[in-house]
């Protein structure tokens, strides 16, 4: 069977099974340029999805999936701290799994990287202006 | 002089048929003798003691009676009007011709001083200015005549205002003479009384003042110009010269400033003549002089002397003698604190006088003499006396307030022997840096001590060096 | 006390033969009346000077220069530091150059090994007390100090102590906002103690202690407030007192100097104005004999923060909701030109007390082209008599150096020591060389001087026209009378009468001296004499007659006129440097140059045409005032006829050839027909007091748009009122 | 001594050309050799400018110095010409260098007064 290749054709359908129809999978296929079959070993609290299958070469066998709130806006900079070290194969064990994260309570929250948007980080000077101008205080013309 | 000269010239232009007449004149005056006010020429070879009948000061030790009836029975005010109607010239003749030179110290001639101030006046009243603010360590003369002989100094007032036309005069005492303030302000009240003083003082004509003002305690008030400040009741911080006082003085007007002792023999010089002063003493340090005996003698004193006594004799006779014999003699100061210490070997044959004492790089100064026998500590006794001008320096210009405190440092360091040998010189060339700089004399005075001291005293200080280095390698070791 | 000694060692110099210390310009003078020259020997160079010339000047005569800390030319000699030291042949001590009069064929020799050594020992002593924090201090790089140790001193140490008990410490004193002090660096030469009491009439600099601990200070703990205070800085040799404000932030090599003229009063002060990256640094006198000799104010000297505060820095409009929106230069351009096209001739200006001659005449030749003849300052003048037609009439006309000659001063209404206090200056040097005479008319203010008061009342005023007062003799018989009268008692409604009843005063008086002008009107601002002589109304009045559809505001902050005062619909065009009163009511806002950003002419009280240069450019937006308006007339479409400075000079030329004469003060005359003129006003003198805004130093700082904007200027205000409330 | 230096200023040493005609020839052979290249240019650098404003500028280039007459100069120019010309063909220039030509970013200084207090620029 797999040598005329028919297992891969079962393949194809068994991924597109497991992303719930052709309709689905198509969808998929649009926003992430590929149609993988995986294990989800983990969801984080953004809702960005992490698969794991191991058939496939080391480096391209642990991919995420990102929440369906970012649409096409995906960048890496949305996967968390936790995650990265997994997904980058600095570790094999899961955030769940690893008893040796410090996890305290005055660690912030993640944020992604928002260059290039409205709301991006700009530095701003700490001296203070050669001149300082002046601003009109409100004053109407019958002088209330 | 020169004035004659202009005179004559200007003259010759407009009369001519004047001019032998004029210069035979003046040939007469030049040729016929010596000008008024010139001293008699030197007799004497031998000088003291005095003989009791030649004294000014004849109430020194306060055993009579110091008020108006009992300096009238020693002679004060005796005649006083006929000296004042004499006039100026004459008094000022008859004080040079006395020789007298100030008392205070610097030795200036007085009747040189009270002719400068015959000038013609241009509508400002002149004052005569007594320095009663005796602060030198070791000098007590003034004091003495204030409090026991305060009518001499009244009357002195009085003849010298007459001679230098001044209107009134002010008596600058020192802040802590409480007594001696006391008892001239009672002798210039009876002197009013008695009609001496004030309008038509002794009905001569001549209208007289004479105030006193008490001082604060600053030792630079002694300075004439301080002294003049002090009584506009400004800080008492000498002013720039020129203009002298006698140009520019008390209140912006013509002044003279003299010592107490200098006036107080003044009345005495009109009375028994010129000459009978001068006859005391080697020319040009003619007359009496108060002598301030202290330090390691048996019977400290203060003693009119003639001047030019020697040092060694008016130490036997009146101060009884060095502590433990003249052999434990170390060194003397002639003239109060502000003059050059100098050792036995000088003090031997040196004459008490003005040219006597110069010629022993010292000067006559107050005529304080402060005795010092071996077991003196030489390097701090200077040094205390130089603490004593660095606290007295007015703070006016910079050699005398640096420089001065930079000494005291260095020079108490000396008394321990924490120096290096180097640094001898090197106080050497401060307190050369130091004389002659600064506004006033008082610098002078700070600086002087110290090289009477490097002068006679070098190795004594070389070997507290060498003795505290090699202690402090001991204890290192 | 100062006086009576300094006029007694006057009169002695006069007498005696001997020559006297204190030299100063009067002495001098004086001395120049008994011409035979006596000859010195300076390094064998022969010069010939007058009697009572001091080593230190004769030397300098040849060129010369003698080292010196205490010494100052415009003070009475101290003779304290010992530096100027110089040999004297057969002197056998060397003397102090700055107070030793010369004599006849004196030989002195500046550079013999005697003056040197000399020099050295004292240079010596003065590095003894003083901490080597010349990285740190802020005179480093204009020490005297520092430069003369390296020109004279030793190039070694010797301060042997130093391992031992070290140097002094004085404590530093709070003297106010305005003066820095690091005592310890002091070398106690008493020029600022000298300053204080003989040039701004405040005794409370002094030192206490003596010898080594004497300090210079105030005595108790007091600060040293004057209008003139700022002087000791640059009188300090040492950086013992240096300029707060300035403290720590430009170094005198990285500075750019450039040559300016002061506006905040009518005096016209020199000044340099430093910069450094296109920011004022500070600003500091400039020697002008004429004017300000080399003091400056305070308020001039340390304002200039008051230059980077509040300032306009771009055009603005007022939008529907009432508020002020910054916009670009073209749409504020075309909405003004939109306005004036609407309103045709209806338009008014009115010049404020900063305000240019150039930007007057260009405000001038636009509204005559728009058919206006609205042209009001800010200040009012009586039109009465003669009126502003006449210079004469409106100027000081016997200058402010000729204030120190006049041996009688009548001041009428104003208080010169705020309002001008480098005249007050002037006349409290007359007083104290000059056996000067002042009388007042007006509020009892403090004029560091004594001076008679003749109240407040202007009964006084007529009653000495009619001769009738006790001081009408002395009045007439002075041979050098001055009669000041400030500009604010001709404000009041009676100012003609007043003006006229001086006028009358004026003819009555007997000068002595040719060309002496007895009538002098003192100013406030600076702008004032440049618009009067380039034709503007003086007073708001026409404005409020009119009531124009536009109303156009020259830097007018001083509220002379009230919305209530114009039409509901007037549209008010500010154009002015600074957001004050006058901004806050404007429609429009133009922003223009401040005194340091711009070349301009400005004409003093005296009137004495002066320019200011460019130290730094205008902030932001800003342009140069005239420019603004010749912008405007271009988008109306009457163009003014001059694009450029030089063009504009040649129409200032036009219209009044003095105003490009610069550095020198042109003299009125006519001043027979402005009395004869005078003589006509039939109006009465009002039974008001006089009265002046500025009686204490408080009022003085902030008194205009750029004071009141200055932190420093406030601090200063409240330095005084807390001075006050203290027990000393 | 004056007609030999006049006769020596004369007769220089020519650099291309030996007259005028042939400095004609020179100079219109350049402006060919241009003009031909201009297509390949604006393909090549991928200039914003198409070939028709590229001949009027080159034209431009051409006519700004038909005032100069000296031989020896426009000799001096056609050499550099030609290196400017090779520059380009060869791509040893970029594209900056070729819009340089154009000006495009360079703004012209105000001349009147309004546009020069507007632009604050005096």
């Amino acid at each position: 069977m797999s040598y005329f290749g028919i297992d891969r054709i079962f393949k194809v359908f068994q991924t597109m099974r497991s992303y719930g129809g052709i309709k689905a999978s198509l969808y998929k296929l649009w926003r992430m340029d590929s149609l993988r079959p995986g294990i989800l070993v983990g969801t984080d609290k953004y809702g960005n999805q992490y698969y794991e299958n191991k058939s496939y070469f080391y480096g391209r066998n642990r991919w995420i999936e990102y929440a369906p709130k970012y649409g096409f806006d995906y960048d890496g900079s949305q996967v968390p701290a936790e995650w990265f070290g997994w997904l980058h194969y600095k570790t094999d064990l899961l955030p769940s799994q690893d008893p040796s994260r410090p996890n305290y309570k005055w660690m912030a929250d993640h944020t992604e990287n928002l260059s290039g948007t409205s709301e991006q980080y700009v530095p701003y000077s700490t001296t203070k202006p050669k001149i300082q101008a002046w601003f009109c205080k409100m004053t109407f013309f019958d002088g209330t | 002089m020169a004035g004659n000269l202009f005179r004559i010239i200007k003259l010759t232009k407009n009369q001519p048929g004047f001019l032998v007449a004029t210069t035979n004149n003046v040939s007469i005056a030049l040729y016929s003798g010596p000008p008024p006010g010139t001293p008699p020429p030197q007799t004497k070879t031998k000088f003291g003691p005095l003989a009791d009948e030649d004294r000014v000061f004849t109430n020194l030790y306060g055993r009579h009676d110091w008020r108006l009836k009992g300096a009238m029975k020693r002679g004060d005010w005796y005649k006083t009007k006929e000296i004042l109607l004499k006039g100026a010239d004459w008094i000022i003749n008859e004080v040079k011709t006395s020789g007298l030179r100030g008392r205070g110290g610097a030795g200036f001639p007085t009747g040189m001083k009270w002719s400068f101030m015959n000038k013609p006046g241009d509508g400002r009243p002149k004052y005569l200015v007594v320095n009663a603010d005796e602060g030198e360590p070791g000098t007590c003369k003034d004091r003495e005549i204030m409090r026991h002989d305060p009518h001499k100094l009244v009357e002195g007032c009085l003849i010298a205002g007459r001679a230098i036309g001044a209107k009134a005069a002010y008596i600058y005492i020192r802040g802590e003479f409480y007594n001696e303030a006391s008892n001239m302000q009672v002798a210039i009240a009876e002197a009013y009384q008695a009609g001496f003083l004030g309008k038509n003082a002794c009905g001569s004509g001549y209208d007289f003042d004479v105030f006193m003002h008490r001082g604060a305690g600053a030792y630079i008030c002694g300075e004439e110009t301080a002294l003049i400040e002090s009584i506009e009741g400004k800080q008492g911080k000498p002013r720039l010269k020129p203009p002298f006082p006698a140009d520019v003085g008390v209140f912006g007007c013509p002044t003279t400033v003299n010592n107490v002792e200098t006036i107080a023999v003044s009345p005495t010089i009109c009375r028994r003549s010129g000459s009978w002063f001068a006859s005391f003493g080697r020319t040009r340090n003619s007359g009496t002089k108060l002598f301030n005996i202290s330090g390691h003698v048996n019977t400290p004193c203060t003693v009119e002397e003639e001047m030019s006594i020697p040092l060694k004799e008016l130490i036997e006779v009146h101060g009884g003698g060095v502590q433990g014999g003249w052999d434990n003699l170390l060194a003397i100061i002639p003239g109060g604190s502000s003059t050059p210490l100098i050792p036995k070997k000088v003090c031997e044959d040196v004459l008490m006088d003005f040219d006597g004492l110069v010629a022993a790089q010292t000067s006559l100064g107050t005529a304080a003499i402060i005795v010092m026998n071996k077991q003196t500590d030489i390097v701090k006794a200077i040094a205390r006396l130089i603490m004593f001008y660095k606290h007295e320096s007015c703070g006016q210009c910079t050699p005398c307030r640096e420089g001065v405190a930079w000494m005291n440092k260095m020079i108490y360091r000396f008394v321990d022997g924490n120096a290096k040998p180097e640094e001898i010189d090197m106080l050497w060339e401060i307190s050369k840096q130091i004389e002659g700089h600064s506004i006033c004399a008082l610098a002078d005075g700070a600086a002087w001590p110290v090289q009477g001291l490097i002068r006679h005293f070098r190795p004594e200080l070389e070997e507290r060096m060498r003795r505290f280095n090699e202690q402090k390698v001991r204890a290192s070791n | 006390m100062l006086r009576t000694t300094l006029a007694k060692v006057l009169n002695g110099a006069q007498f005696s033969p001997k020559n006297i210390a204190v030299i100063t310009r009067a002495a001098s003078d004086q001395a120049a009346k008994k011409p035979e020259k006596i000859e010195v020997f300076i390094d064998d160079i022969p010069v010939k000077v007058e009697p009572g010339t001091t080593v230190l000047q004769a030397a300098a005569m040849v060129g010369v220069e003698i080292p010196r800390f205490c010494y100052h030319e415009r003070l009475a000699v101290a003779g304290n530091c010992r530096m100027c030291l110089v040999e004297v042949e057969k002197s056998p001590k060397p003397v102090a150059a700055c107070a030793m009069p010369v004599m006849k064929g004196w030989r002195i020799k500046t550079d013999s090994e005697l003056t040197k050594k000399a020099r050295e020992g004292i240079m010596e002593f003065l590095l003894v007390n003083h901490p080597l924090d010349c990285p740190i201090c802020d005179q480093g790089g204009e020490c005297d100090l520092q430069d003369q140790s390296m020109a004279f001193g030793s190039d070694r140490s010797r301060f042997t102590d130093i391992d031992h008990s070290g140097k002094r410490a004085v404590e530093d004193k709070d003297i106010g906002p305005l003066i820095k002090t690091i005592m310890t660096r002091c070398i106690h030469c008493t020029r600022c103690i000298r300053f204080a009491s003989e040039v701004a009439g405040v005794d409370d600099l002094g030192t206490t202690g003596r010898g080594n601990d004497m300090q210079v200070g105030t005595y108790v703990e007091k600060m040293f407030l004057s209008e003139l205070s700022g002087n000791v800085i640059d009188l300090c040799p040492v950086g013992a007192l240096t300029s707060k404000p300035y403290s720590f932030t430009a170094r005198p090599w990285e500075i750019r100097k450039i040559d300016s003229i002061d506006v905040l009063d009518a005096v016209g002060s020199n000044i340099v104005v430093s910069t450094r990256t296109g920011e004022v640094m500070r600003i500091m006198p400039r020697v002008n004999e004429e004017i300000n000799e080399e003091w400056l104010s305070d308020k001039s000297r340390f304002s200039y923060d008051g230059l980077k505060r509040q300032r306009l820095v771009t055009p603005m409009l007022r939008d529907s909701k009432g508020e002020l929106k910054p916009v670009d230069w073209e749409v504020a351009l075309l909405t003004v030109a939109k306005q004036l096209k609407n309103a045709g001739p209806s338009v008014g200006a009115i010049a404020g007390g900063f305000a240019d001659a150039e930007v007057l005449v260009a405000v001038k030749d636009l509204l005559n082209k728009l058919g206006s003849e609205a042209l009001c300052t800010e200040h009012t003048f009586p039109l009465d008599g003669s009126g502003t037609d006449l210079r004469s009439s409106y100027l000081l006309n016997n200058k402010i150096a000729g204030a120190e000659e006049a041996d009688f001063v009548l001041l009428i209404g104003t208080n010169p020591r705020l309002e001008a206090p480098l005249l007050n200056s002037r006349l409290r040097k007359g007083y104290v060389h000059n056996e000067l005479e002042v009388a007042l008319i007006g509020p009892k203010v403090d004029l560091s001087y004594k001076y008679v008061h003749l109240g407040d009342s202007p009964s006084v005023l007529e009653q000495l026209v009619n001769g009738q007062h006790q001081i009408s003799k002395k009045l007439t018989s002075a041979k050098k009378p001055l009669i000041i009268i400030g500009s604010e008692v001709l404000e009041r409604p009676d100012g003609g009468a007043i003006l006229s009843a001086v006028q009358k005063l004026c003819a009555a008086t007997n000068p002595q001296t040719e060309n002496w002008k007895v009538l002098n009107v003192l100013h406030k601002v600076a702008s004032q004499v440049a618009a009067l002589d380039i034709g503007y109304t003086p007073g708001v009045d026409k404005i409020r007659e009119l009531s124009p559809k536009i109303l156009l505001l020259l830097g007018a902050d001083e509220g002379s006129i009230d919305k209530s005062d114009l039409s509901k619909d007037t549209f008010i065009i500010y154009l002015g440097h600074h957001g004050d009163n006058g901004a806050a009511v404007a429609d429009a806002i133009l922003p223009g140059a401040a005194y340091t950003e711009k070349q301009a002419t400005y004409v003093n009280t005296e009137g004495r045409a002066q320019q200011t240069l460019t130290a730094v450019s205008p902030p932001g937006r800003a342009r140069e005032d005239w420019k603004i308006i010749r912008a405007l007339s271009e988008i109306i479409g009457a163009t003014l006829p001059y694009d450029n400075l030089n063009e504009i000079r040649n129409r200032l030329d036009e219209v009044a050839p003095h105003l490009t004469r610069y550095g020198t003060a042109e003299n009125a005359n006519f001043f027979k027909q402005a009395e004869a003129l005078s003589k006509s006003v039939k109006s009465q003198i009002d039974k008001t007091p006089f009265d002046v805004k500025l009686k204490e130093l408080q009022d003085y700082f902030m008194t205009d748009s750029i004071s009141r904007a200055s932190p420093t200027m406030a601090k200063c205000v409240q330095a005084v009122i807390k001075q006050k409330q203290s027990k000393y | 001594m004056a007609q030999p230096l006049k006769k020596s200023l004369k007769q220089v040493k020519p650099i291309l050309s030996l007259d005028k005609e042939e400095a004609r020839k020179r100079v219109l052979h350049l402006y060919k050799a241009w003009f031909r290249q201009l297509p390949y240019i604006v393909r090549r650098y991928d200039i914003p400018k198409n070939v028709e404003q590229c001949r009027s500028k080159l034209r431009e280039e051409f006519t700004k110095y038909d005032d100069i007459k000296d031989v020896r100069v426009i000799d001096m120019m056609i050499i550099k010409g030609q290196m400017e010309l090779k520059e380009t063909v060869n791509v040893w220039k970029q594209k900056g260098h070729i819009m340089a030509y154009f000006k495009d970013t360079i703004e012209p200084k105000p001349t009147d007064f309004l546009s020069k207090f507007l632009t604050s620029k005096d």
